[in-house]
């Protein structure tokens, strides 16, 4: 398992093809990768700056990929978020999971990444026309959670 | 000493990153430290919105989490990364 | 939308990145790949070889991924499959979904690889320690479409 | 004509990869046509298999889709792709 947290942008196809390299019993990956979009709740964007909270988001993300671990037979997970300056086009996380299955692959990639949107402490202010703002937190990253609660 | 921390759009409002606060009896939770921090004055009753959240010693919990001498408390918007 | 059958061996994560590239609405990519696992069934596997029906492989593939695009809102798709000879680390199989967002794009991805395993042409023969073997359909892939029928 | 195909187990069961028949009246859909089939002997009762697939014209479709003449058959064991 390896949780990162840089500025550098990334190339999601290199982390993605790290999930394999040698495993012999890995049957399936998946990989999330989310990217800066030029256009976001009705307004253009021209970039971001993307906060964080030092140590807290290396320990959230860790917890997050436990309880993966815990609820799904998954052989690695990479979890990689930026942080700092981003423009549109540019990717912001990946999210890479392999198992021997495909379901478990799937479910696992899906729920890590709906937990970082609401339990990792990172925060967007986009530049608009209008000057920057901060992305309001959506309803629905809240509800994606219901998913996951065991039945 | 409690050592609070302010993020994203609190930290702008509020003009403050971080700060010392001794630590008193009175603020048995994370929802009494938050209720002296309103009385300061108009900018900190942004902490008063119902989507507050706040971390103690760098985990996500409830503003009932108790606090101690030496804790690390922070308050932040809900977050937006991903 | 490609839908690409091959015998020569591609890099996951090259396809990966054909997902985004220069589309500025796309906010989540999520690519699944499958590999050729050393073990299946209780036995070792020392390589495969993947038949399929030409004309008609292709025709499936597009027609499951129209029915992808019909149910989600999605940007691209990629789907490529190989056939003939494959070795144990090797990927088989490639399907990459863009859009504006990710539950979309984890849904249609999933969604194409469970219709793939149960609609579309091929057929492994494995070679094992006792001689080469058809493997059997898994009860399982059939189930996984449950998830997918309309409520 | 029909043109018959089969693939991956049943191609091997039956030696044949692929085949032309005559079209007749009574082959009416494919599960007529797949009766014929048994009737040629032991190693053709694989098409009993309740598991059995089979396309028309490169789609797949049940045992009870309608047959003409010129079409393409293939029967084949239940898939194993991805």
């Amino acid at each position: 398992m390896t949780v990162t947290v840089q500025t550098a942008c990334f190339d999601p196809g290199a982390m993605l093809n790290r999930l394999h390299a040698q495993q012999l019993g890995v049957g399936a990956v998946v990989g999330f990768t989310g990217y800066v979009r030029d256009f976001n709740d009705g307004q253009d964007v021209a970039g971001m700056l993307l906060e964080h909270y030092p140590g807290m988001t290396e320990k959230a993300l860790h917890s997050i990929v436990q309880q993966a671990q815990a609820r799904w037979p998954l052989l690695s997970v990479e979890v990689l978020h930026r942080v700092g300056r981003l423009e549109p086009g540019e990717p912001i996380v990946f999210v890479g999971v392999s198992s021997a299955h495909r379901a478990a692959a799937f479910e696992a990639c899906h729920f890590i990444i709906d937990y970082l949107k609401t339990r990792a402490p990172f925060w967007k202010k986009e530049d608009s026309a209008e000057g920057p703002r901060w992305v309001d937190a959506r309803e629905s990253d809240t509800q994606a959670l219901d998913k996951w609660r065991c039945p | 000493m409690i050592n609070l921390q302010f993020f994203a759009r609190y930290r702008e409002v509020l003009g403050v990153e971080q700060q010392q606060l001794a630590w008193s009896p009175e603020l048995s939770n994370l929802r009494a430290l938050r209720d002296a921090l309103l009385s300061r004055g108009e900018d900190w009753q942004v902490l008063a919105e119902p989507r507050l959240m706040c971390a103690l010693n760098q985990e996500m919990v409830s503003l009932d989490a108790p606090l101690q001498d030496g804790d690390e408390v922070a308050f932040f918007p809900p977050v937006t990364g991903g």
